[in-house]
């Protein structure tokens, strides 16, 4: 068992970790017809299920963190959002099958039926209500709610986490500074929710489930979702220890780990390594390849693309300037995360622009 | 008058009024028509006037798509996410009374209310209905976005509830801090350390010190909407004080007056989505 | 695409568009509609759907008695309550920001406000709003009794009056005790001494004596209903808090929920009273 | 000068005063074609703007008391009610006038007439919003918001009043315990206050002003608002000073002023003044007349009045039974205040019934 474990946290690091969620989120959209089915569901949860038991048993640090009090609450989130998840592709993928039969969606059979909201609508509301009372009821009087030593400004400890739900946040702040992960792409975050509806014009795929009419939409959705927030939660919570450096999942939290940090600038890439003359003193200069990349991908990079694939010049004929063009900026802005993870493991990129003088480091 | 009186009770011994007679008279009655409007029999019509003439349940139509009342469509995701918005309101209210701001009393009166009240879970309920608020905050925009829901007309209501997401989120960041132990104190500090690097506004931001007037920098340390946030340069008293006033009033006045426009809308942006 | 842009952005120019068209394109597009539901032009439609889609004005009618809208009718004093209390509202916020609810703080925060604000007034407009709210509240009721607009169907919304009257009293009076003054201690001593006397619930109350087991009186100096409110046998730092979160946010709730009520019935019952 | 202030002084006791206050009330009802005039009601203005200049100018001790800024409130309640009653007071003749000649209430003209709410009503709202706005920031920014010393309990002030809008309560104290001044009486005061719709079954006079067709309803709500709430307010005010003994408006609040108290309970007067034969020891027995007493007036009382009055009977076959009969009751407990006031007056009486050993006294 002992080499299950060291195995597992020896091929698990950050980019293996994100290459294995993306090829299971790649597989969740590619083999939806076959996870749907009940019975094979059952089998994904019996494994789930058995994973945590199995980690639970056999690693006493893993047990130690996931019994956290306020750990609990990231069980609770990662199963139901995977059964919902079920759930959706589940109603979906039979929808699907029932409009390529040329049928309509089995929401339609029932919506056109009205029916009175009292009592109808308001005893689910009712029932709905008393057993999530009770299973709040229980879940207090089962688990206390953790309450660690007073607040002290002298004693700083070590990791410092933020709230669960925040860890995507902070786990972004790795790969950029504060002033992105922790202000301009939450805030972009917030924007791009909202302006999906005004983006979105397909209208086809309102009020039914179904994912082959709206896969341009969903597919994103989901990544941003799973990928980029739900499974960096995860990550945070297990794999993230003392200094923030990584761990795998059943690695003792080394307080003296040391993690040897190589990273290079793209400005010393370019000037020192590549062009061997050293770094210009003026901070423009200096960063002037910097400026062109990022001028590049936001900039440049849209028409290119526009222009290289069919599917993006259709899309630009749907929306219309605008509209698309607030699409791929979002767009661009969401795949900022992964490219720069995918270039620190490849290349230790530490900044593409970076100007510590004025806190402007990209 | 007396004779009367004494007819009247006569007569009322006389009927002997049987349980349902009673039920009507009282159902008939001034007083519950002028509460009720309606009576009381299980006819369609009081099934619409019972919606119409309360002024919680209108907050629903008075029918419903069959296909939107269906628990594996709508998960009753929203209505959770509102049932543990009031369930914390109750239980935050009962906590309050127990509670004093200071950062002499705020960590051991949670003790106390722990050693002191027998079977005490209040503090639990509290703690662990809002780690469900945000989970099923999210579950139901999720179902909305794979049910397409926030297509026209119902876009803004989509906006009003990314709001609502980012309300929630705010309600249990700030709350975070109550309890005034080390877990509270980092989480928050880890939290609001960000806020320095805010463009512009922050002075460890890009571009704060571009702004100064003859040399004179003006985002500065003691400047920056960090301290402002905080009300000092690090989590501190100041800092308790501001966030026990945004959790327990400021934040709850925003999210309920946003939840009335969001079920308002719902309402008329056509009740509860479903194929046209 | 490049191309495009340039040409759109020429076209843009070379159309140079009037204020009026950049408003109707506001007016007109999607994210517009979406919120507002109508356009901006004053026709009698977008002044019907002006009241109807948007749900702060939804608590009107869209049409009302034009003697109903005059100021000699109404006074204006319901409207003006509802004013006083919004007000209140955004005042006591900003208060609570500054205000420590423990016998050691209180006072001195109070005393710091006055001192240390310049052109500080928000005191002022709590305190003033408040008497102001009690004697808004009292001429709307009077109002209402001398046009008779308590008789049917309008019955049980007078009982909401009557009940959002006691809360306004009781709002004032739970205010009343938080800058811990000498004028806050002993009005209020005064004030809730009258709950020692309650019938059998008070221990000076008459028939408390009677509720005894084996000689043991069951309510007592330390068990009764004034020991209750105020937590302890006389006013001390226990009221303080348990006064502060009533005030603060247990009483507003109940008046905020009342109001919904008591607004969304003058609409139920026909809109501002007027003769048949 | 001195001469006309000491002669008020002297002139206004409580008596005296619920007395002036009673004869203004009915001099009120009675002449309502007369002051409504607004030549005539501009007179009364000035005249009671002129009596309170004349106070303040000429009395310090009335300028502190006024001047206290939680007193001020109380002017702007006394004009503001006495505007809107002159206002209510005004239309209601008007209409009165117009429906003894056959025509609607002027209300009528208008009141088919329907106008949007957007912009008609929601205008007027916004004026007076701005309005009332500007109004409180005056006040707030001419009147600094008081501040006494911290609180202490070591230290009682005298007097000890409550809040203003309460002292009409604490007036009451005077006369009965604080078991029913201070709690059964508010309770009534509130459940009397909500029975009203469900007691006024007169169809006459809704949705305008009018006092010809509803005097039954509007006499005894004055009556409860302005006798026994507003002016005890002005009395617990201007005329209540320390230890609650009563003062003049001009009088000087003397700590050391000795009121003699020679009030004598009811079972005294009649087992030891009339009968001569002593206090029985038994309590029940000892209070025996005062239970009588109390008995006849809310048991024996109500018949015997619907039986001799006309227009109780009246009443009685137009509401029926229960109606009628709590309709009695709240009259009754709003009567036993002024009743009570008179014996105290007239007879020195303290306790109807009087058994402090159980804390019941009437």
């Amino acid at each position: 068992m002992h080499y299950i474990l060291d195995a597992i946290d020896f091929v698990l690091q950050p980019w293996s970790y994100f290459l294995f969620s993306v090829i299971a989120f790649w597989a969740m959209i590619k083999y939806r017809e076959k996870w749907t089915e009940p019975a094979f569901a059952v089998k994904l949860l019996w494994g789930a299920i058995g994973a945590i038991v199995f980690s639970m048993v056999y690693s006493v640090h893993f047990r130690e963190i996931a019994s956290l009090p306020d750990n609990v609450p990231i069980f609770l989130m990662v199963f139901s959002v995977g059964f919902f998840t079920w759930l959706s592709f589940r109603q979906g993928v039979l929808n699907d099958r029932r409009i390529a039969q040329g049928q309509p969606p089995i929401e339609k059979e029932t919506s056109d039926k009205k029916v009175y909201v009292w009592p109808d609508l308001v005893y689910i509301e009712f029932i709905a209500t008393v057993v999530a009372g009770v299973v709040l009821l229980i879940w207090s009087l089962c688990l206390h709610a953790p309450l660690e030593q007073a607040a002290t400004p002298a004693w700083t400890p070590n990791p410092s986490k933020a709230p669960w739900y925040f860890l995507g946040l902070q786990e972004m702040l790795v790969y950029y500074d504060p002033w992105l992960a922790g202000v301009v792409f939450p805030t972009l975050i917030i924007v791009g929710l909202m302006a999906i509806p005004y983006i979105d014009k397909n209208p086809k795929g309102a009020g039914y489930y179904t994912f082959n009419e709206r896969k341009l939409a969903i597919i994103p959705f989901l990544f941003g979702f799973f990928i980029l927030w739900v499974t960096l939660i995860f990550l945070g919570t297990f794999m993230r220890g003392p200094g923030w450096n990584f761990f795998g999942p059943y690695e003792n939290w080394d307080l003296h780990k040391v993690v040897v940090l190589n990273n290079v600038n793209l400005s010393e890439y370019i000037w020192v390594r590549i062009l061997g003359i050293g770094l210009p003193s003026n901070f423009l200069l200096r960063e002037i390849w910097g400026f062109l990349a990022v001028g590049f991908y936001l900039i440049g990079l849209p028409p290119l693309l526009t222009k290289k694939i069919p599917l993006l010049q259709e899309l630009l004929e749907k929306m219309g300037v605008v509209r698309y063009g607030i699409l791929i900026f979002l767009f661009l802005s969401m795949a900022a995360l992964p490219i720069k993870m995918v270039l620190r493991w490849l290349i230790n990129l530490k900044y593409i622009v970076a100007i510590p003088e004025i806190f402007f480091n990209i | 008058m007396l004779d009367k009186l004494k007819k009247k009770i006569d007569e009322i011994f006389a009927q002997s009024p049987s349980p349902e007679a009673v039920k009507k008279a009282i159902a008939e009655g001034q007083v519950w028509k002028s509460i009720f409007r309606h009576g009381y029999p299980d006819t369609p019509r009081n099934r619409v006037m019972a919606v119409l003439s309360n002024v919680f349940l209108h907050l629903h139509p008075v029918k419903a798509r069959h296909s939107g009342v269906k628990m594996s469509y709508t998960w009753c995701m929203g209505g959770l996410s509102f049932f543990l918005f009031l369930n914390l309101t109750v239980t935050g209210i009962l906590l309050m009374f127990y509670y004093r701001p200071t950062a002499e009393y705020a960590y051991y009166d949670i003790v106390a209310l722990r050693e002191h009240v027998p079977l005490g879970i209040m503090r639990e309920i509290h703690r662990w209905g809002a780690h469900a608020m945000v989970i099923a905050v999210w579950l139901h925009m999720f179902r909305v976005f794979m049910t397409g829901s926030y297509k026209p007309p119902r876009e803004f209501n989509w906006v009003i509830g990314v709001i609502l997401l980012v309300i929630t989120l705010l309600l249990s960041f700030t709350g975070y801090l109550l309890p005034w132990d080390q877990l509270a104190m980092w989480a928050i500090t880890v939290g609001t350390n960000m806020a320095r690097a805010t463009p512009f506004m922050g002075y460890e931001g890009p571009g704060a010190s571009m702004i100064q007037i003859g040399g004179v920098h003006l985002v500065n340390g003691g400047s920056d909407i960090h301290f402002a946030l905080l009300g000092g340069h690090f989590v501190s008293e100041a800092t308790l004080i501001r966030f026990y006033v945004l959790h327990c009033v400021v934040v709850p006045i925003v999210a309920a007056t946003l939840m009335a426009i969001h079920f308002w809308r719902v309402r008329k942006d056509g009740g509860i989505s479903g194929p046209l």
